[in-house]
């Protein structure tokens, strides 16, 4: 296996790499928010990712909790809507776990990720099934806690959001605004648990090799 | 997409200075974070009034701080909630000692900032009132569970009274918590609307549709079918809104026919004929009216009706004088 | 084309029978023939002060009766100016013994049909206050003269408060010619109106164009352009009224932008930075502002611009206690 | 020639005509009216037309004098616009020119038409040539003042007005809410002087045989 790990510099770069996407599919996520939200969901992500490159350009934060928890901040403030919220706790929750670790192991990386998760459910209260980001989330973070080493775990839990990604199609919202709808969301992909997805694979691109 | 704006990035900037300019003399507009506040803010002894939510639904909520109403809205990107930040600094900037309520439509968006501005309040007492009056949802565990909507106005002026009266923070709350309780709505759109950012329609109806229960972001609503009749349109929203609470005969109501954005006057004046007519019928005193564009989804054509069951203290706060850009009267 | 109607027949009987169900404590509704008027009127020794003109302008002017403004208006069918009886009636109803004002805005039309009535008025002393406030028409003997538009609704916001103070007839009618010779307005539009009788859209834009110079009935403008920004907007309406009068730096003004029934307000809100940037250009001081939607074009998207160069009369007039469905303040 | 002459019935059978014609091309005029106007005229004239023999009905006037100014009083006080002055005072002063007067030759009524084409443009300031109905009315008023019998110079004022009103096409309008269009009314038919040639045929039909 490789140099690549968890450390400050990688956090920066995986980040750097989520902002992309979110900037690269800014479109995609309007869209399918438009078929079951407010379409919003596009724009509110590229909005708070822009916003939290400027503030890591800013304050230079020393370790990978810290970037976290900066991307967090810079993401509650600027987002808004469901997914502020939920991406601010997220990371905030990781970067409290992750606070003054360099160099993370899977084992830490995933119990922090665990946390995040938790803190999500917590603030949200969906559960797997009800067709949001909890649902590309959940398997990921299963995936990374049963890995032996990093890389191949983050490649397992890329897979593992994905597929929960694509799960969601089916399903009928039972929270967030798709819910309004009932029985017609069923039959399009969570908008959430998309840009949920790219976070897991933007930590591919930067954290694994 | 044709639009009086200059970019969509700049569109709720822009109308925050278009409010300075014409306001700034009795509303303080703040750009980091988006605040509109009183001017005269904090008022002593007075319990502060915070609301907010995503823009796009004017007057509500900038367009109701000012006297008699509240005293700080936070508004969020269009059709998006504002985050906590806002918030907090809204709530901060109107804590006149006798704690802050903060009024908040049962969005899962809006519900989580809010919760987490409030987590962050310390120092300052705070009570919130979620509306969720939108008979249109089921309201279920499976669900987020019923939108705030047309109540949510009439919810900030009667709390915007009862604190000039510099009741307690808990009675302003509980009061707030029975106009809700006793308010419902129903919407109907005939046309969508298309967010700046986005640049499309937010849903498409046929030429000659319309869609009955409607959400103020353009959430679609129970059913679409063919157009008829004002007078069946109507029916079509005061029939649920009288089974759910219910309204009996003898019951003095305030009516509210709200546009949606788009929709001329003269319509909602048709509209206000019919419901007043159906009231009616149904033995309810309509004792007060508001009808006009004051909870809004952009250019969206169509219109929503409330109805809240007044109790005398209810009344008195209604006709309590406001001072805002919004709503204005006694002042 | 959908509409909140019951037929294209019954709209303007609906929508007052919708005033009269939501105002009828304060307006008296006649429907043979269509007049609002002001529930204490005749007022005795007070001028009478009578607008009318086509439906579709709304809250213009049916909303505009009551204390401080109109003591009646007469609406037309959808933009059809009004009739002599009409007119008539309403006169007779104001007349407190101290003549009656006109109020009309120049269009053929609403001149002949006005000009008939006076012509009937036998008994009652009639004055005229003719407004044609609009820079995009061309003002020569070769056409009818220049549309009368935003200026109508200031100056019967003024005048109104002159009566209430029991000035002249004399007086009040030159008080409204000196408004309307002082105010110059533009407007624009961004998509069509549909009247209810016709079906059809009353022109055709193509996706990306605007229309600079429109009528309130959907009159042509001065030419098409495509949509730029909000600034580049606000500078197309500005610049040929603050050439026309001419408004000069020191100058006090009132500025309205005023939303031509389907511009949600927050696009008002942005226009009105935009005036308030190039008013401030040109060192004008605006005193006094209004923004909204007050006199429309059914649920045509756009908006219209007047500047008003105040003396302190009008600023005191304008200030004065209103109390009317579509305007109301200090009262 | 035959027994047909201006009298009390064969007025109200004009005036009945005339009202059907308005029913009928309600759709063209308002077209028309849309092209260069508000869009209104057709509605108008309809709306109008009916409100009079409503009141012709009701009322039972004895004399062709007395039938046109019901008529007159009718349009004045239901249509409103331009149309509804101007057509009011065409008509009534038509018919005082007509007061208890029967049996009406052409000389006279003529003259009935002068007096109504005058206080037309007394009301309305419009000179031929400005695109307005009063293109139609003047040389259908000049042929009847030509005319030796009713029937033949009903006829020819009909022709009269029809070409009057294709003649309005290219004009510039200059009186009217379609003066606003400066050089782009040019090309488009005027709605009023359509409805007028309209009346002029009414009277043909009902009044020549
Ligand atoms: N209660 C919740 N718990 C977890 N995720 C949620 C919840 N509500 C909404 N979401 C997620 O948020 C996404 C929508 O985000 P966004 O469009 O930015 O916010 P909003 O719905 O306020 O417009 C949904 O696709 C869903 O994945
Ligand atoms: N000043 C005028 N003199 C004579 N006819 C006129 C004048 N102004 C308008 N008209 C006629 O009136 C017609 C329009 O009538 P109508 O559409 O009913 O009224 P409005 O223009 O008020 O909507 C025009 O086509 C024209 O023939
Ligand atoms: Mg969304
Ligand atoms: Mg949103
Ligand atoms: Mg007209
Ligand atoms: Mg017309």
């Amino acid at each position: 296996m490789t140099a690549v790990a968890v450390n400050r510099d990688t956090t920066v770069d995986w980040m750097r790499r989520f902002a992309q996407e979110m900037a690269e599919h800014r479109q995609e996520l309007v869209e399918l928010d438009t078929a079951i939200g407010d379409g919003d969901h596009g724009t509110n992500m590229d909005r708070g990712m822009r916003k939290a490159m400027e503030k890591l350009a800013e304050s230079a934060p020393g370790d990978p909790g810290a970037v976290l928890k900066t991307v967090a901040m810079a993401l509650v403030s600027s987002v808004g809507g469901a997914a502020g919220p939920l991406y601010g706790t997220l990371l905030l929750q990781m970067g409290n776990a992750l606070a003054n670790r360099d160099e993370v192991d899977v084992v830490t990386f995933a119990a922090a990720w665990r946390r995040g998760l938790d803190g999500v459910v917590a603030r949200g209260k969906a559960q797997p099934g009800d067709k949001t980001m909890v649902d590309a989330l959940t398997p990921a973070v299963h995936a990374l806690e049963q890995a032996h080493d990093l890389d191949g775990g983050l490649v397992e839990a890329a897979q593992a959001a994905e597929q929960g990604m694509y799960a969601t199609t089916p399903l009928v919202a039972r929270r967030g605004r798709a819910s309004y709808l009932g029985e017609r969301s069923a039959g399009h992909q969570d908008p959430g648990a998309t840009s949920s997805y790219y976070l897991l694979r933007s930590a591919v691109a930067a954290l694994a090799d | 997409m044709k639009k009086l704006i200059n970019s969509p990035e700049e569109v709720v900037a822009d109308s925050l200075r278009g409010m300075q300019a014409a306001y700034g003399d009795r509303l303080r507009i703040t750009f980091d974070p988006y605040c509109v506040i009183r001017a005269d803010a904090p008022v002593k002894g007075k319990v502060g009034i915070v609301s907010g939510g995503g823009s796009g639904h004017e007057p509500m909520h900038g367009g109701f701080v000012g006297p008699g109403m509240l005293d700080a809205a936070c508004p969020g990107e269009v059709f998006t909630s504002p985050t906590p930040d806002q918030m907090l600094s809204a709530t901060k900037a109107v804590d006149g000692g006798a704690g802050v309520l903060h009024i908040v439509k049962n969005y899962t968006g809006d519900v989580m900032n809010f919760e987490m501005a409030a987590e962050m309040c310390e120092g300052t007492e705070v009570e919130t009132v979620l509306t969720n009056d939108d008979v249109a949802v089921e309201d279920s565990l499976y669900t987020a569970g019923r939108r705030g909507v047309g109540v949510t106005v009439l919810v900030e002026k009667i709390c915007g009274a009862a604190a000039e009266q510099r009741r307690s923070l808990k009675e302003v709350a509980e009061l707030g918590r029975r106009v809700n309780d006793r308010g419902r709505s129903m919407g109907m759109a005939l046309s969508p609307c298309t967010t700046p950012s986005s640049g499309n329609p937010s849903f498409e109806l046929a030429d000659d549709e319309v869609e009955i229960g409607i959400g103020i972001h353009g959430e679609p609503g129970r059913f679409r079918e063919k157009i008829g009749p004002a007078s069946q349109v109507a029916e079509r929203l005061m029939g649920p809104i009288l089974e759910d609470l219910p309204f009996s005969s003898g019951d003095r109501v305030l009516a509210f026919v709200n546009g949606m954005g788009g929709t001329p006057l003269i319509e909602l004046m048709v509209m206000y004929a019919e419901v007043a007519r159906i009231a009616a019928d149904h033995g309810l005193r309509i004792e007060r009216n508001l009808i006009g564009n004051y909870i809004t989804s952009l250019e969206m054509q169509g219109c929503s009706i409330t109805l809240l069951a007044l109790d005398d203290d209810m009344l008195a706060c209604w006709d309590a004088p406001v001072d805002t850009p919004g709503m204005r009267w006694g002042a």
